[in-house]
């Protein structure tokens, strides 16, 4: 018998979108399930994402995993859900309701806050730092923007933010960003990139300048295990994107047996460079 | 002989309207032969037919004696069949000698590169032998209706080909042109081009044509050798019934009023200094060479170009006219010379374009359109003006080009204006149309209207106006009194040069030239 | 003679809002219905009711911006801030009722005036200062952007203190009276609407300028119509009508999104070009922009039903886009 | 007569690359050096001879995008999809060199080709289906949206095979040779586009018929012009300079991003437009054009010197981009 649950996710063309579908499709393969997996273009398009899981309903699922932009605007159709007796793992962040059986996450906030420590750690407990965020109102960018920025407020009182820009995540955008950061500020030690796009932009946009700074991505992929390899960069926070997606599908599977899930499944988030990339533990959850 | 070209029984059709019903025609190398019809007979369509542009329904083409094909332009172009079209056909933002060699620009280096300044030269030594002052570099957008038509025909004649369409080339002309493009043509003919000469000016006919055929509703009413012909023969054959063409005696409105006072108008060198007044029930005449300002001093008392200085009164008092709505408000209309550019939204139906000045006399509450009125004032003057359309919400684009001339007429007759201003009113109109609007001017003054008529057509200006003002180079050079007033008399003021201040002979030979 | 009869009644047609004339339009255009059947042969779950419901609900802010953009598109403009001007009505209706706790009448008239405003300002921008409405609309699409996420403070501003909200959009009017069709009210509100315009544009003098200064603006001056005014007042209502889908927008999603609304524009343009409006001017429907909008809400559901793969639904989409309006143009030719 | 005189100035002027009449032209943008002014008071940073550098690195992309579309705007038509060929000609680079590990200039010729079928494919849905242009550029975007992130397996193509690409934009020939001139290969790349399109445009047959075809197409029909063949191949040429500007962006960033390029369709017709060139088509310059994609690039980078917050950047912009349009406007008129 065909179990079907569709995964709407907050994105779909970045990487980390990418590794929570493979996530998400290794668990559906092992419990013999059928997914798909869907996200609007930009995390600002709320009523998109809205119209995804509206079709999404329609087309009968067993259970239904989602990863709310704005859990408040999804309220009606996961209501409508609720009643039809279809599950919901909301994964990524939250859903502010009591709906979803469960919620596979990371606290974005606590992993943006060991960013800050691991700024303030490098550059020595002073100076001016920037950052170059993905977005100005989703959850994800505000979220890694404020759980570093408090950090250093409270944490750090002699370091300095001198800026904080927004590149919608991509590459191009960030690197001028960046650029015109380091060129406003000369003295700058330190950017903290909070996606692997705006990442990858501070790497290039240093670069360009050849300027030499501390610079702390988010996530993983390709480009950022090279660049923490050739020591462009120092470090990078990573959630955990293809155990959300596993145990996504994993907790609804398990829903639909009837089997008990814990109300918040951490999959937790780690700090890696150079020194512990090759660590099992660490390995196992970055992606390419 | 074989002739160049044999036409028989062509057939087409539109959506609506059958254009043509077995139409034939024959052109001979070496002769100018007029095509004439009223506005719609299919003159036009018949030569957009042998041109490569519309393709036929039924009946048969010959050039040379061969039955062809014309699938597109360029086939005609190859066959040696060239045309100028009735309506302008350019492309504004290319300079002159840019349109005329569109296609066949001369090439050099690797033949990648455009030769511009051949380019230039041939266009020049074009104008030169149309003895025609034109910069080939000019932007075709910025010239006047009549340039732009002299360098569609410079474009025709640079083909060199055996055939040349010339479809109303001297609407838009004026004498001195005119006399430029029949000098012109009488060369092509003596090298044995064959013309085919369209105009409604029955007046060119004698002096042009060999022959004429007649057209009418898309049908071959006859052919006739223009020399032994009357012109009231191929009238009748051209409406049906025979015209009577008669000077209306002038009525006297020394002693009306003033509706319209003009003084020291100015703007650049297009206006200097014009001063005259407009009295009710008068037709002035306003008369000049091309160029000499009449349509400037119009639109900017209609507001639709500023002015530098002067001063405009209306019924005594001063007015600003800032936009041609104020003017409108103050019950002035203006019927601009140019129907496609400036009068008709081509896109839109009759009615919508009729009632165009005056919507708001067509509103229930304020905004609601009343379409049942619409259609019955576009319907009353679809029959007053006899304008041939399937119906009243026919696009106007789709119409005959007299046909979309009668529609801006109509449309500043349902305005009802006080004072109006006629830019060429007759400009492609046919002959019998040409009497009704004749008559309807008349009616109009006879109401006590207030009318300016600007004309490049002598003879007409010296049958409707009361009082003829001309112009020269942007000035007011005389007002001639309506009755007793001579071709002569009218050229010498407009050649009044200030300039060349005029040397007596030059003047006068001009002047000989253009009345003829 | 027969084809002349065939003219009349196309005019006619024209010229009424739901004449036979105008269902014939529909059935003419054939890639919906084509669509819609392919649909519902593919996938059962396509025809339910739930989901034709979630098409026509998903439809309701395009359609609405659609014709906003309609009304400019007729007079040979375009508007490209549509979607940042949705979306800031919807946060200044958040300020009103949410941050000044003011009656939601209050908050609705304050969206829509501000709509109206913005599309004024547009319109002076265009017609009295001569900047090329792509520009004038592309600044005023930044600036809107920008304003709106001033005035939310970069935040979404939720409607909690006014839980009537919601109705706009979400609840059924027509529910309520005929429970068998509980389409919501966002839809009835683009019914409204695009009734309201296509009588505006066929029956109102308002109309007869907006498709004129599209045909042929200097001859209109030129007839003493002051079209500086009238094109003022179509981007003024054009900004209105965005102000709805802000109202609209914001009460389905019970929040204004301050960043959401770029992008947006591109859909309602497409919409309206789908419909057979042309973007020189001078001609286009209501009934067209509205099928538009429902041939891409359709297309966008189909394909995700069908769960195809989301970046082949990107290559279906304009695949399919472009043969519509190709099957469209053939249809017209014949 | 003098009028002729000026007439004759000015149509040799246009006729002219980088003669007296262009730099009269450049001076005549007075808004490019207002701004420029402007921000080097307002801040040190930014006459820096690197932060200038960076601005044209910056401009490089976008330049060469609105040089492609400026050829299509002068036809009178419109390119959406220039930003996403661009992505879809990256992502071939990427697999012709990292998938099938074939030489450099291979690579650099197949991204080429690939921008110039595309550009033939959107010529022939133009030019003999009929399509409307924003239609079926629509269509287009989409398509090669899907087909970059399907083609690319939604992953970053990366370029660590080829060593050489970074070269294409990152390293500078010209400070080789001049090392107080260190500027970068992808702005040399725009120039010589630039050069070549001007070129192209004022000298050839192609130039002129796309001012022709934009200015009056059926006129140019009537003169016996295959226009059809022309128009694909002002949409070949444009689609095959947007490959250009695939190669030079995919060697910034040393990666093929299939997910990125939409929406930078917009700031490339915004710097056709600010330049001058009407949509309406029939004329434009490719030396406005870069003159419209510096402005852009200048504002831009000197808002984010001065550290204005990103809000306030897009409300600034939104402003800037309309008042320098209209001291363009103003400036004519006088
Ligand atoms: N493209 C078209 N579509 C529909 N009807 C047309 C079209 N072209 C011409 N007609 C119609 O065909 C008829 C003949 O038009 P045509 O232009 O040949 O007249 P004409 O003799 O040249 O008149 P005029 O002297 O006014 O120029 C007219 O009734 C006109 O309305
Ligand atoms: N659009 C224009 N751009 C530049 N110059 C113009 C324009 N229109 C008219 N002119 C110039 O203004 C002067 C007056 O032209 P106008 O059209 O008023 O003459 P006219 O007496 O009406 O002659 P006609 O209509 O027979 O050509 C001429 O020198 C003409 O070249
Ligand atoms: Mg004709
Ligand atoms: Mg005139």
């Amino acid at each position: 018998q065909d179990i079907y649950i569709p995964l709407v996710s907050k994105g779909f063309q970045h990487q980390f979108w990418q590794a929570v579908k493979a996530g998400a499709e290794q668990a559906a393969n092992e419990h013999n399930v059928r997914i798909t997996f869907e996200g609007p273009d930009s995390e600002t398009m709320v009523d998109k994402q809205i119209d995804m899981l509206s079709a999404a309903l329609a087309k009968n699922p067993k259970a239904l995993g989602f990863a709310a932009l704005d859990s408040q605007a999804a309220i009606p159709l996961l209501r409508k859900a609720q009643s039809a007796k279809i599950p919901v793992v909301a994964f990524d962040s939250g859903v502010d309701s009591d709906i979803p059986v469960t919620t596979a996450t990371t606290n974005n906030i606590a992993a943006a806050a060991l960013a800050a420590d691991k700024m303030a750690e490098l550059i020595g407990g002073e100076g001016d730092i920037a950052l170059v965020v993905h977005d100005q109102t989703s959850r994800t960018g505000i979220d890694r923007r404020d759980g570093f920025v408090n950090r250093i407020k409270e944490k750090h009182p002699k370091i300095n933010i001198v800026s904080v820009q927004y590149g919608s995540g991509d590459h191009l955008k960030s690197t001028e960003i960046t650029k015109s950061i380091l060129q406003a500020n000369p003295k700058l030690k330190g950017i903290f990139g909070a996606n692997e796009g705006s990442a990858i932009g501070v790497v290039n946009g240093a670069k360009e300048m050849n300027r030499k700074l501390v610079i702390i991505g988010y996530d993983s992929g390709k480009q950022q295990k090279q660049a923490i390899q050739d020591g462009l960069m120092a470090g990078a926070i990573t959630q955990n994107p293809v155990g959300i997606g596993y145990k996504t599908v994993e907790a609804a599977v398990k829903t639909l047996k009837g089997e008990k899930v814990d109300k918040v499944i951490d999959t937790g988030f780690f700090y890696y460079d150079k020194s512990n990339m090759t660590d099992p533990k660490i390995a196992a959850v970055l992606y390419d | 002989m074989t002739p160049l070209v044999t036409i028989t029984g062509l057939d087409k059709s539109f959506p609506g309207v059958q254009a043509l019903k077995k139409a034939s025609f024959e052109l001979l190398p070496g002769e100018v032969h007029a095509l004439m019809g009223e506005n719609g007979a299919g003159k036009s369509t018949l030569m957009k037919i042998l041109a490569g542009i519309y393709q036929k329904d039924a009946g048969t083409i010959r050039v040379d004696g061969a039955s062809v094909d014309i699938p597109s332009p360029r086939a005609a172009q190859d066959l040696g069949i060239s045309i100028i079209h009735q309506e302008l056909n350019l492309m504004n933002d290319l300079t002159a000698a840019q349109n005329i060699f569109i296609g066949r620009e001369p090439k050099r280096t690797l033949g990648l590169m455009l030769d511009e300044d051949a380019l230039n030269r041939d266009a020049a030594a074009i104008f030169a032998r149309m003895n025609l002052k034109l910069d080939p570099r000019r932007e075709v957008g910025e010239l006047t209706v009549a340039m732009q038509q002299m360098v569609e025909i410079a474009k025709a004649l640079s083909f060199r080909s055996k055939v040349l369409i010339m479809d109303e080339p001297t609407a838009a002309l004026n004498n001195a042109e005119t006399m430029e493009l029949f000098r012109i043509i009488r060369q092509l003919k003596a090298e044995g081009v064959g013309i085919v000469y369209i105009s409604h000016k029955m007046d060119e006919l004698k002096e042009i044509s060999d022959r004429v055929t007649v057209m009418r509703d898309g049908a071959y009413v006859g052919t006739l050798p223009t020399a032994s012909t009357t012109m009231d023969t191929i009238i009748s054959m051209m409406v049906g019934r025979s015209l009577t063409e008669t000077k209306e005696a002038i009525p006297d409105s020394i002693g009306n009023d003033v509706v319209l006072e003009v003084r020291n108008l100015r703007r650049g060198h297009a206006i200097q200094d014009v001063s005259f007044s407009l009295r009710k029930g008068e037709i002035l005449g306003f008369a000049g060479l091309m160029g000499a300002g009449r349509t400037e001093v119009a639109r900017a008392i209609f507001g639709a170009d500023p002015l530098d200085g002067g001063e405009i009164m209306v019924r005594g008092s001063t007015v600003a006219i800032r936009s041609p709505r104020d003017a409108v408000r103050l019950g002035i209309g203006y019927l601009s010379e140019d129907r496609k550019r400036f009068g008709l939204a081509t896109g839109m139906d009759v009615a919508t374009n009729i009632v165009m000045p005056c919507l708001r006399r067509f509103l229930s509450l304020g905004m609601f359109l009343k379409s049942r009125e619409i259609r019955d004032t576009a319907r009353s003057y679809i029959a007053r003006l006899k304008i041939k359309t399937p119906s009243d919400s026919q696009e106007v684009r789709l119409l005959s080009g007299g046909n979309q001339q009668k529609i801006v007429i109509a449309k500043w007759l349902t305005r009802d204006c006080e004072i109006l201003f006629f830019d060429e009113p007759t400009r492609g109109i046919d002959v019998g149309a040409k009497n009704e609007i004749y008559k309807l001017l008349n009616t109009l003054a006879a109401q006590g209207r207030a009318i300016v008529m600007i004309s490049s057509e002598l003879p007409e200006i010296l049958r409707m106006s009361h009082r003829i003002a001309v112009m020269c180079e942007g000035r007011l050079t005389g007002i001639l009194p309506g009755e007793g007033t001579t071709q002569e008399d009218i050229m010498r003021l407009a050649t009044q040069r200030h300039s060349t201040t005029a040397t007596g002979s030059t003047t006068s030979a001009a002047a000989r030239e253009l009345t003829q | 003679m027969t084809t002349i009869a065939q003219q009349t009644a196309l005019a006619a047609g024209k010229a009424t809002v739901f004449s036979p004339g105008a269902w014939q339009k529909i059935l003419a255009f054939a890639s919906l219905v084509v669509l819609m059947t392919v649909f519902s042969i593919a996938s059962e779950n396509f025809l339910q009711p739930d989901n034709i419901i979630g098409i026509l609900q998903a439809t309701a802010v395009n359609g609405v911006l659609a014709v906003a953009a309609t009304f400019v598109i007729i007079t040979g403009g375009i508007d490209l801030s549509v979607g940042t001007l949705m979306t800031f009505c919807a946060v200044i209706a958040g300020v009103f009722l949410t941050y000044w706790g003011l009656p939601m009448p209050v908050g609705i008239m304050a969206a829509i005036a501000a709509g109206a405003l913005a599309g004024s300002v547009s319109g002076v921008l265009i017609a009295k200062m001569k900047i090329p409405p792509f520009i004038a609309t592309l600044g005023m699409m930044m600036l809107l952007k920008g304003l709106a996420l001033v005035i939310s403070g970069t935040r979404p501003i939720y409607f909690n203190d006014t839980p009537n909200f919601p109705v706009i959009s979400q609840e059924s009017l027509i529910g309520e009276i005929l429970p068998f069709l509980p389409i919501p009210n966002g839809v009835l509100i683009l019914f409204v609407v695009a009734v309201a315009s296509s009588i505006v544009l066929t029956r109102t003098a308002l109309g007869r300028y907006t498709f004129a200064l599209g045909s042929n603006e200097e001859a209109v001056r030129l007839s003493g119509v002051n079209t500086d005014f009238w094109k003022i007042i179509v981007y003024t209502v054009s900004g209105a009508i965005c102000g709805i889908a802000g109202l609209i927008i914001a009460s389905r999603l019970n929040s204004a999104q301050p960043a959401l609304g770029q992008g947006y524009e591109l859909d309602a343009i497409a919409a309206v070009v789908i419909g057979g409006t042309s973007l020189s001017g001078g001609r286009g429907t209501i009934l067209g922009t509205i099928i538009g909008a429902l041939i891409i809400s359709v297309l966008t559901n189909g394909l995700r039903i069908l769960s195809v793969a989301q970046e082949w639904q990107t290559v279906v989409t304009g695949i399919i886009i472009i043969l519509a309006v190709y099957a469209d143009i053939l249809r017209r030719k014949s």
